[in-house]
């Protein structure tokens, strides 16, 4: 059982059963693992590049402190959503983020589950990233309210009026969900990080380093009985997220399977949306992990092999994806119901068909050329692929909300939907807000597990009864 | 590497981590205790109001009837407040000229209202109708206290949902006869709940607990 | 738990190792030897060193499973509670109590409490935040979380002689012994 | 100065508010600040101490409402009166009666009174006209009383000036009028149908014999009167008797939607067309231009260019054998060029017409040429219906003239500066008058011009003294009906502005300026009290103001005003003769000149060859002549068919944008629920032309262009100010309603209008259902053909028991003409904000209320059908499962109940709801500032803040109000008991509300009924309101 973080297979072996590149360039020691990743977080002069960076990152938090404070000062209506289409952009964003947030414990806690030994040098900021998504995604419930300070009494709590949430609505599953994944997904990062913390602690050349990473790393001394507790709890703690996560992103698209509008109301959707926010949420580790192990030269312990992986992932999923577009048009012809038939009747050839192209084009048709090795080799053409699946599953979203409800039952109510400056101010913003988070993350903690590293090295081996 | 903490922060590291649980868990109740104190209810506070008008003298001293001064009480969702003239009708002779009832006669004069201090305030989004109150036989005290113990009037009650709710849930618990509804003296029997299931039948009082009763 | 006692105080004798085969060796050799309370120290997980160094099975799994199960039923129960005795409504003509639109929430529950209890619970049988702790009064001992490998006899261990054990260790061919003060 | 100081204690009415304004006039700081600033005294009121009411104006705290339990509310003021008036108890509402005129025509009203703040109207069940229901211009009368753009101060060339100052002046001119027997002096007034004004301005025609009195109102039938004379030779008054009549032939009349009497006729219409009786049910056919309420319910409606109804008219009359119509213009009779449809139509008609002898009745529309009016009374006259159907009496209105010609002759004597003293009563007619009438111009000639209106308005801007007018809710006056019934106007408040009455204003010219117009109703009633046989009444002479009225008067003053209006004075009927041919109409000859014979073809005649079209000039169906341009609830109001708002626009049909190559597409932003983005014309006519957006009818008659007046107003308001274009600038005094020669140019740009529902097919989706009367009566169970509604059995769920009450509703789109009163009741009920154009473009009206509108058939002239859609109150409600904080839930007597306080605003509940009546307040909608708003709102609902949704109630407040007074009472609810704020105004009679669980109730029965249907009903939301089938009484003949 405690196998977990060891690979059970001399990873030589791994390399020569599976093909392809190794999950770590040969010629690494424990101690040169060690040093060339705390190196990121303990040099002393932080490098120029992260700097522009992180004020490009955090300008754009500015536009939605800026986009958030106007909104409280105004009211949604400053926005473009209407009657009919009472969600738009806030709630796009917010499932868009939530379904990124869904890689990183997927890499965690699935792929330690099944024991695959390449999740090791991705799933630290996978995981990273995944908090910091969901903290974005969290932000839009929220604003989207006509009334946001009042958010509280969507929490049950004794309270002077003698009422309570109704727990009948999607969106009450919500708050729970989404507050249990976050938490969840912290702890799990934390305790990957416990390890890691007290390599920095013990490493750190300033006194404020050791104290700071030393509170965090709690004490940790590596005791052999601590490990074996550390372990079985990290696995608990896969065991629970794996069915989290998937729970997670079910409730979300519960948010719309419950609602009886047509397009919504459809029992594909849980499935279709967790396999579409592993989809978005593997595009979006590439599209980060691509440029950071060029920039941070970590090209040996991210190596080929995990873009390929991932790359691999992708294209699965992406299918699910794409079945599950096929089989919602095909429910909707079956279903004989006239509401639900016009559904994918307008999506192609309503005002909004051009933005349905644009979905297929990007989540269906162009990641096929994953099929091929050439491009699964080609770290470029992965990148590109990934951004496009990032707008696709973006898209995805908007036609989902949008298109549904523009055009719902009553012909006399159909209308239109367009987004305002301060729907993509607030969305730009928080993309400004993830990139911000992140940056500190690698500038502040290590972005590889070096404990997990060092295990999978070839001298981890012991040799019994030498 | 030379130790970094000392020994003590063990134990600081653990108290402060039991700490945090119980110093939430604190503040959370101490939320709801204030919520409900008379901090936010301004339950119990006496008002001041333009003239030192005294419940306590007019009802317990001398014995008006309550309806004297609310008379819609029982035709209206208002209660009514007396007009200056009803004042006046008694101190145009009794302590005509006592300097406290001077903002009552220049009030009749000028022709310009007095500015009551509302006690009893219900938010704008609630309406209350005494006159149904009244008549299924629920007493003026029992939401406004032993008024005629009041010098100066306050809120006896704290007058939120969960308080109203209270009564609409179980009203055998609160109703009185209806010849009672307006006496102060008047106390529940110990058999309260054994008269109060009488009266909920004989005054076909139901229990109304949907928003849209007090809520529009 | 320590009572007063007036510093220095020896808390063990600390053997460092090169790689965990060594330190497994030693932890074997020093079991055999006798010596009850022992500790080893790596930079990564061993499972071969926990057998040496005495399996003993962890409560851990049971904590979870029991936190789970609280998280389930006061999830369930709160909804219950709130929607057929609290305030009952009609709510878009649904029973009071329709459990099937309360089974997210409690699942969401479950996990939660299940979580908590698996981190907390193992950071308490870990006796974790633990900043202070002898081991650390070694400079070498900050290799722990590197490249080096400790085994450490405690003063605690009836076996316990300062200088019998420091000697025992010379003999499994450490890097270097010392003794760990408190 | 204000009719206090008369009032007698024992007056009936609203005495006692004029008490406590007694007080506050004896009160010597108000009067000084009446001397000096002229105060509003809406502010006043407004102000607590002022406003003898204790009653805070709801809603304020709403914002805070949030933080119930956690937030402390500020300290509030409580301000009882210093001496109640008796009959008032705080907290309950009164009801006063009064009547509304408009176009000198009046309805009678009840106005609730809330502390004596007019909140809201109704109709008067009494009164003739009105039979309870109203039109939308009186349900939104009360924010027109407290509009606060209304023209506040009396000022002289803008200067505030006490009225003392205009008395003078006026006195001045009028004494050195007296040597002139007044040659110089010019009253201008409205539609006068006041028999008290009347007399006042014959008064002063006596003193000043040489003055003259003209009358120039754009909104009173003028070709009516015309047609009138043209055939009896006077002026007669033409009253209709729907209820009598089997067939109806509507040539271009919009009988049931607009003009006088209209909500009596809407009423008695409905009353014949109820398919439980089939057969008593009536056959409309109608001649239909601009697409309207009538041709809508019409049975068989044939789309015609105005021009062309004159020709068809004669050639139907002909057809039943009415003498003296041939010898029109060659143009008209071209019957051999029509198309074999219209030509079957024509005989169809007539065969019915003649099949209906007595029974029948032909109605002609107020914008048809007098030549039409007057065919419409031969073919009455030959079809015996004078007498039974069609009652011909005295005109109603005092002294009707030909409009026009007056204005014409007022126009021409100011040229010739003839006008010393120029008096304006009411109306804009520097707005209004036609284009080739330059009254704006003219008057600038005159020495002194004063113009009492209710806003500063155009003509305001060219006189020397504007005076504010009181609105009919603050002033004393009296009125007539469609049938002449008179009614007493009284007062339910004392003017917010200190405005002037017209009687105050005429009574200047005598020798007893300050008489209030209290005094004067009175004494002219007084003085009529002998021929009303009453008896005391000092006949002749007028009694010294409050001097000795006899205690029978005085009872009788009682009942009057009591009641509403006067017993015994309706107008009798009387025989009159059509006399000889009718000669064509001008308009006729000149339409047939520019289009040839083809132009009287009718029905599909192709438009005339040169492209030039035919424009059609109609008052807005919203804002009228422009009288009520700065009403927000009737500019917000979706216009009946096109659904536009704030706008008017160059409707056109089809096929004629097709030729123009015009038209509008929904845009991104709102897109078919609320923005249009369309094409901007230019409108050539007669060497003037006017931008306006094009917008495609389907049913509008081809090659002509119909455009509402009343827009393009320059000084309405903020409301008002530039909305729309101005028809005006285009209208001759040769054509006023229709004309020839209208050229349409495409400009290139394009301009947003804010229609509400722009998506008129039904898809199918089973909104409406139809069937033909013979249908329906050989098998009704026709009209269940397709319906999915699910078993109740179908469910996992037990049922939720309604004990006690169980509310429904239902609404017969049978009956529904689409005239709004409905919406605006509902807006005036429920204190609904108006959100303004842009908003309204976003796609964020707030009605509860709308009433779609729905064709089917082909597009050159559909079938239309209007269906208001409330909240369905569903019983399995899909908006309450998915809110989050249980906001929206059921009552026990199973109402959808909308908490408003503890909605957090995730709209959720709006995307859930199948029929999107939910409105959500994006923005703050709500008016929190504007003091005198605050008055004219209902303190039984709260006001919404932003950021919660809100949808209809079922009026809530009405029913718990009811099942109180029940309680308190012992007694059980009555059917009836309860009536919603849209089922009381209804004139169609289309709404019914009440108890499910009470199967003898209205509702109940009528949803036992066949023809009863649910929306969506295979969505198995339950809906409690449902609907009422269509049944048309098509003609066999003619076939659907």
């Amino acid at each position: 059982m405690a196998e977990g973080l060891v690979p059970n297979e001399d990873p030589g072996q791994a390399v020569a059963a599976s093909g392809g590149p190794p999950v770590i360039a040969p010629g690494y020691t424990f101690g040169s693992v060690t040093d060339k990743i705390s190196a990121i977080v303990l040099t002393r002069g932080t490098p120029l590049g992260w700097w522009l960076g992180f004020l490009l990152a955090f300008a754009l938090v500015n536009v939605l402190l800026v986009s958030i404070t106007y909104l409280l000062v105004k009211g949604v209506g400053i926005w473009g959503i209407d009657i009919p289409v009472g969600w738009g952009f806030a709630i796009v964003n917010f499932v868009w983020w939530i379904g990124i947030g869904h890689a990183g414990t997927l890499i965690s806690a699935i792929l330690l589950l099944l024991k695959q030994t390449w999740r090791t040098s991705i799933n630290r900021f996978a995981e990273a990233m995944t908090l910091f998504a969901v903290s974005c995604a969290g932000l839009f419930p929220l604003i989207h309210m006509g009334r946001p300070w009042l958010a509280y009494w969507m929490v049950p709590y004794p309270n002077t009026m003698g009422v309570w949430p109704q727990f009948r609505s999607p969106l009450v599953w919500d708050v729970f969900a989404v507050s249990t994944y976050a938490t969840v997904s912290l702890m799990f990062w934390f305790v990957g990080l416990i390890p890691d913390l007290a390599t920095l602690r013990d490493r750190s050349p300033s006194r404020a380093g050791r104290v700071i990473y030393g509170m965090l790393a709690m004490g940790w001394r590596g005791s052999a009985r601590h490990w074996h507790r550390y372990e079985i709890a990290y696995l608990l703690l896969a065991g629970l997220a794996t069915p989290l996560v998937v729970s997670v992103h079910t409730v979300v698209s519960f948010d719309f399977a419950i609602a009886i509008v047509p397009g919504w109301h459809t029992t594909i959707f849980p499935p279709y949306f967790v396999a579409g926010a592993i989809y978005s949420g593997f595009a979006m580790v590439l599209t980060l992990a691509i440029p950071i192990r060029a920039i941070y030269g970590l090209e040996d312990f991210i190596t080929m092999r995990h873009l390929q992986n991932m790359a691999k992932v992708m294209l699965v999923t992406g299918l699910i994806v794409a079945y599950g577009y096929l089989v919602e048009a095909f429910i909707a012809w079956y279903s004989g119901d006239r509401f639900e038939r016009f559904v994918p009747f307008n999506r192609v050839t309503g005002p909004y068909a051009l933005f349905y192209a644009a979905l297929i084009l990007c989540n269906v048709v162009i990641p096929q050329a994953l099929w091929l090795k050439r491009v699964r080799n080609s770290v470029p053409v992965l990148f590109v692929i990934a951004i496009i699946v990032n707008v696709g599953m973006w898209l995805e979203r908007f036609i989902i909300v949008v298109t549904s409800l523009h055009r719902d039952f009553l012909t006399s109510s159909w209308g239109m939907y367009s987004p305002t400056f301060w729907d993509w101010a607030t969305f730009v913003g928080t993309i400004g807000l993830f990139l911000a988070l992140l940056f500190l993350f690698l500038r502040f903690l290590p972005m590889i597990s070096i404990a997990e590293m060092r295990a999978i090295l070839p001298e981890a081996k012991v040799e019994e009864g030498r | 590497m030379p130790q970094i903490f000392h020994r003590s922060t063990n134990t600081i590291a653990r108290v402060s981590i039991f700490g945090a649980v119980f110093f939430i868990a604190g503040l959370l109740l101490l939320a709801t205790a204030v919520s409900r104190s008379s901090w936010v209810t301004e339950a119990g506070v006496p008002r001041e109001q333009p003239i030192q008008f005294s419940h306590e003298r007019h009802v317990a001293g001398n014995g008006i009837d309550c309806r004297y001064c609310h008379t819609s009480v029982e035709d209206s969702a208002f209660a009514g407040i007396p007009p200056t003239k009803t004042c006046m009708n008694c101190h145009s002779q009794i302590f005509s000229n006592s300097p406290f009832l001077e903002p009552v006669r220049e009030s009749f004069h000028t022709d310009r209202s007095i500015e009551w201090t509302r006690v009893h305030d219900l938010p704008d989004f609630v309406y209350f109708n005494h006159s149904i109150h009244v008549h299924k036989g629920v007493g003026c005290t029992t939401c406004h206290g032993q008024v005629d113990r009041m010098p100066l009037m306050w809120q006896a009650k704290s007058l939120q949902m969960e308080w109203c709710v209270d009564c609409h849930r179980e009203p055998e618990r609160y109703v009185r006869p209806r010849d009672a509804v307006f006496s102060v003296e008047y106390a529940p029997p110990a058999n309260q709940l054994e008269l109060g299931t009488r009266l909920v039948a004989e005054y076909h009082i139901q229990k109304l607990t949907s928003c849209s009763t007090c809520h529009r | 738990m320590r009572t007063m006692r007036t510093p220095p105080f020896v808390y063990g004798v600390m053997a460092e190792f090169e790689d965990p085969s060594a330190l497994v060796e030693a932890a074997n050799r020093t079991r055999e030897e006798g010596y009850q309370k022992i500790d080893a120290y790596s930079p990564f997980p061993i499972e071969a060193l926990h057998d040496a160094l005495g399996k003993h099975h962890s409560r851990l799994p049971l904590v979870v499973l029991i936190g789970g199960l609280v998280g389930c039923v006061a999830g369930y129960g709160l909804q219950y509670w709130v929607s057929a005795i609290a305030y009952p409504i009609n709510v878009g003509g649904k029973p009071f109590h329709s459990w099937p639109a309360f089974i997210p929430v409690t699942f969401e529950c479950t996990i939660l409490a299940a979580a908590l209890s698996a981190v907390l619970g193992m950071l308490a049988l870990n006796g974790l935040p633990m900043p202070y702790h002898p081991v650390f009064n070694v400079p070498r001992f900050a290799l722990a979380s590197r490249n080096r490998f400790f085994l450490v006899i405690e003063s605690r261990d009836a076996k316990f002689d300062i200088d019998k054990t420091r000697a025992f260790l010379e003999t499994l061919k450490p890097r270097e012994v010392t003794t760990v003060e408190d | 100065m204000s009719p206090l100081n008369s009032s007698k204690p024992d007056n009936a009415g609203p005495r006692t508010w004029w008490r406590a304004l007694e007080e506050r006039a004896g009160d010597p700081a108000f009067q000084e600040l009446l001397h000096n600033e002229f105060p509003s005294q809406v502010e006043a009121i407004a102000d607590p101490v002022a406003r003898r009411t204790f009653l805070k104006l709801m809603g304020a705290s709403l914002a805070l409402g949030g933080f119930t339990g956690c937030t402390l509310q500020p300290s509030e003021k409580i301000v009882p009166y210093v001496r109640q008036p008796e009959e008032l108890i705080p907290g309950r509402p009164l009801f006063f009666a009064t009547a509304m005129a408009l176009g000198g025509v009046a309805i009678g009203l009840l106005v609730e009174s809330h502390e004596g703040r007019p909140t809201k109207i109704e109709g008067n069940p009494l009164h003739p006209g009105s039979l309870g229901a109203t039109d939308a211009f009186a349900q939104a009368a009360v924010l027109g009383l407290y509009d606060p753009d209304r023209s506040q101060t009396l000022t002289n060339l803008g200067d505030i000036r006490p009225w003392s100052a205009f008395l003078g002046e006026l006195r001045a001119a009028l004494a050195a009028q007296q040597p002139l027997k007044g040659a110089g002096v010019r009253i201008l007034t409205e539609s006068v149908s006041s028999p008290t004004l009347a007399a006042q301005i014959r008064d002063v025609l006596s003193r000043f014999p040489s003055a003259k009195w003209h009358r120039w109102d754009p909104a009173s039938g003028e070709q009516a009167r015309a047609g009138a004379r043209l055939a009896f030779g006077e002026y007669v008054g033409v009253r209709y008797r729907f209820d009598r009549a089997d067939v109806i032939l509507a040539l271009d009349s919009d009988f049931l939607g607009c003009g006088p009497g209209s909500v009596r006729y809407a009423r008695d219409f409905a009353e014949r067309r109820r398919p439980g009786q089939a057969g008593r049910m009536n056959r409309l056919y109608a001649l239909d231009s601009m697409p309207s309420s009538t041709g809508a319910r019409a049975d068989h409606r044939l789309p015609v260019r105005p021009s062309e109804v004159e020709g068809l008219a004669r050639r139907i009359a002909a057809a039943i054998g009415v003498g003296g119509v041939e010898q029109a213009t060659g143009s008209s009779a071209g019957g051999q060029t029509t198309s074999d449809q219209t030509a079957r139509w024509i005989n169809a008609v007539a065969k019915d017409l003649q099949a209906h002898r007595g029974s029948s009745l032909v109605v002609a529309g107020d914008e048809q040429p007098a030549a039409v009016h007057a065919v419409a009374h031969a073919m009455n006259a030959a079809l015996g219906n004078a007498g039974s159907t069609v009652i011909y009496t005295d005109p109603v209105e005092a002294e009707p003239a030909d409009q026009l010609a007056s204005l014409g002759d007022l126009v021409n004597d100011m040229n010739a500066g003839a006008v010393d003293l120029l008096v304006i009563i009411g109306g804009n007619p520097v707005y209004t008058a036609p284009a080739d009438v330059p009254f704006g111009a003219a008057l600038s000639k005159v020495r002194l011009r004063v113009h009492l209106g209710l806003y500063d308005d155009e003509t305001s801007a060219l006189c020397h003294w504007q005076i504010p007018e009181t609105h009919f809710l603050e002033a004393w006056s009296d009125a007539r009906a469609y049938d002449g019934t008179a009614s007493i106007v009284q007062p339910l408040i004392a003017p917010l502005y200190n405005g002037k009455s017209a009687h105050e204003l005429l009574a200047a010219f005598t020798d007893r300026p300050e008489r209030s117009g209290y005094d004067i109703v009175r004494d002219y009633w007084n003085a009529r009290a002998a021929d009303l046989k009453i008896g005391g009444g000092d006949g002749a002479a007028a009694p010294k103001p409050g001097a000795g009225f006899s205690a029978a008067f005085e009872s009788a003053w009682r009942r009057w005003l009591h009641d509403g209006l006067i017993p015994g004075t309706a107008l009798s009927a009387r025989t009159v003769a059509v006399r000889g041919p009718i000669p064509s109409t001008s308009i006729a000859t000149m339409i047939a000149g520019a289009a040839g014979p083809r132009g009287a073809a009718g029905g599909t005649a192709p438009p005339p060859a040169d492209g030039a079209l035919e424009i059609v000039f109609r008052s807005d169906p919203s804002v009228l002549d422009g009288r009520f341009a700065n009403n927000g609830w009737l500019q917000e109001l979706p216009k009946p068919i096109t659904k536009l708002t704030w706008d008017n626009a160059v409707l056109v049909s089809p096929k004629t944008a097709e030729m123009l190559k015009v038209g509008g597409v929904p845009s991104m932003q709102g897109g078919e629920h609320g923005q249009i983005v369309s094409d901007v014309v230019e409108l050539r006519y007669r060497g003037r032309s006017v931008k306006g957006a094009a917008f495609v009818v389907p049913g509008h008659p081809d090659g002509c262009a119909t455009v509402h007046l009343g827009y393009g107003r320059t000084r309405a308001g903020q409301v008002g100010s530039g909305t729309g274009f101005n028809a005006n600038a285009l209208r001759t005094s040769d054509a006023m309603s229709f004309g020839p020669g209208l050229q349409i140019a495409r400009t290139g740009e394009r301009y947003s209008l804010a229609c509400t529902q722009y998506h008129h097919l039904m898809e199918g989706r089973g909104q409406v259902r139809a069937i033909t009367r013979d249908e329906f009566v050989r098998n009704p169970s026709a009209l269940k053909e397709g319906d999915q509604t699910p078993p109740k059995t179908l469910t996992l769920y037990p049922e939720h028991k309604y004990e006690g009450h169980k509310w429904g509703m239902t609404i017969d789109v049978n009956a529904c003409i689409g005239c709004n009163a409905c919406v605006v009741g509902c807006q005036s009920e429920n204190n609904i904000p108006v959100v303004g154009k842009a908003q309204v473009l976003a796609g964020r009206e707030m009605h509860w209320l709308r009433i779609d509108t729905y064709y089917r058939g082909p597009v050159d002239n559909p079938e239309t059908y209007f269906q208001p859609v409330p909240c369905m109150q569903c019983e399995n409600a899909p908006c309450e499962v998915v809110c989050p904080v249980g906001a929206t839930v059921h009552s026990d007597e199973g109402l959808n109940d909308m908490v408003y306080n503890r909605c957090v605003g995730t709209r959720y509940c709006s995307n859930n709801c199948p029929y999107k009546v939910r409105r959500f307040n994006f923005l703050l909608y709500q008016d929190w500032t504007t003091p005198s708003l605050k008055l004219g709102r209902n303190p039984d609902v709260t006001v919404r803040s932003r950021g919660v949704m809100e949808k209809c109630t079922y009026c809530v407040q009405r029913i718990n109000e009811a099942k109180i007074d029940a309680e308190k009472e012992e007694r059980p609810l009555k059917d009836g008991d309860i009536k919603t704020a849209c089922q009381q105004v209804c004139p169609a009679d289309a709404i019914v509300f009440g108890d499910l669980n009470d199967p003898g109730s209205r509702v109940a029965q009528l949803q036992r009924e066949v023809r009863n249907y649910a929306l969506l009903a295979e969505l198995n939301t339950r809906p409690r309101t449902t609907y009422l089938a269509v049944v048309r009484n098509v003609n066999p003949e003619l076939g659907e």
